[in-house]
């Protein structure tokens, strides 16, 4: 089965197997993103994510659909975490299962692209020796691109 | 809600600068969201209408978009998920 | 940590997950190999997977050493399963993190493909109707390439 | 086993046409391992010497390595993991 979640409760990978499993399918490619404990260079916290929680979900299923249009795939779970989450904390997983391995990498990969561009979500790095800063905010320090 | 109204919701950094994650404002006159955005919105948001993406009752629009009573407008910082 | 193992236990996706974690890393790729219940159209019910075991475990630490020499990656899990497999089984893991998304997903890819090359093992699809059969054995039915 | 002799494992198909997964030979004379194939195992083999791998001792080796007491020679048909 798809699946498409925005949610503030932790991830869970082993159910999301579960929903891909699929006796015709050899290949399961996984992505699970976590919240590290730097950012270029600068020790961090956490981070608390942000959402338009309706468009976000919206939107993860419209990027799982178009995978399973794009790429020789069986069966998509996107999730995305939002809220406050310490450093280790998994954020985001996409994972999808295919007959063949080089499908399921692919779509993958196009998938978790996909999610960082174009889902409102927003990232807010909880700096060690600072006060927390929105990513890509114009106004910001500088060590945020 | 009057039938006049409509809704604008702020994320990340907007909300900050807004002060808020959801206002209500009248709508006196029709008005395009480019217009609604340098009459109440620009002087608080700081940076231009270009920096921000926008959104009405979900669905993604340009500033040409012209608002109808009952929209819930999004203002949309750059987005960076994952 | 980094951990090779060739073995007739089922795999641990969790445990996988755990010994590839590290608050510097903030992407993991994962993939997970299964028995089909086909191949090349043709019903299967399974899989027996032989191997040179101490061979194999060389070979495949051999492959992950050389996956941490070619990618910016942190860590590096592979395991694969030998024995009897049922349909939907793992047969093989390989599961890798690293700051970043791009060389993740490179290395899993890397590493799979490795995996089915290098490594001494040998699976004997067992058809649904008709003899069990080794992969790319010259003699067989031709069902197998 | 005497010091003359070697092991020679078969995995795969090539246990299956050898009906043995580990077999003792008697070196009688220093042979590379082309001229052991060829005297011992390509009739139950069948498929030529091109068609397999060898290892010793766990190594890669190629045909022309010469077997020495104590060896552990491996016949490693075309492998199919993953």
């Amino acid at each position: 089965m798809d699946y498409y979640l925005v949610t503030e409760d932790s991830i869970d990978i082993t159910e999301s197997l579960t929903m891909i499993d699929d006796p015709r399918t050899g290949a399961q490619a996984i992505f699970l993103g976590t919240v590290r404990n730097e950012y270029n260079g600068r020790q961090s916290l956490g981070l608390y994510y942000d959402a338009y929680p309706a468009m976000a979900h919206a939107r993860i299923k419209k990027i799982g659909e178009a995978l399973k249009q794009d790429f020789a795939i069986s069966h998509v779970v996107i999730i995305h975490r939002i809220g406050e989450l310490p450093v280790g904390a998994a954020s985001v997983l996409v994972a999808v299962s295919a007959p063949h391995r080089e499908a399921a990498f692919a779509a993958a990969k196009a998938g978790i692209d996909r999610v960082k561009q174009e889902v409102p979500i927003w990232k807010k790095e909880h700096w060690a020796d600072g006060p927390s800063e929105w990513h890509d905010d114009p106004s910001h320090s500088g060590n945020i691109k | 809600m009057s039938n006049a109204q409509i809704t604008v919701l702020f994320f990340s950094f907007a909300a900050d600068r807004m002060n808020a994650r959801e206002k209500i404002y009248e709508l006196s006159t029709p008005v395009s969201i480019q217009e609604f955005f340098h009459k109440n919105l620009s002087a608080s948001l700081k940076e231009p209408l270009e920096s921000w993406l926008f959104s009405v009752n979900e669905e993604w629009v340009d500033p040409q978009y012209h608002l109808r009573p009952g929209d819930a407008l999004a203002v949309v910082p750059p987005v960076s998920g994952g």
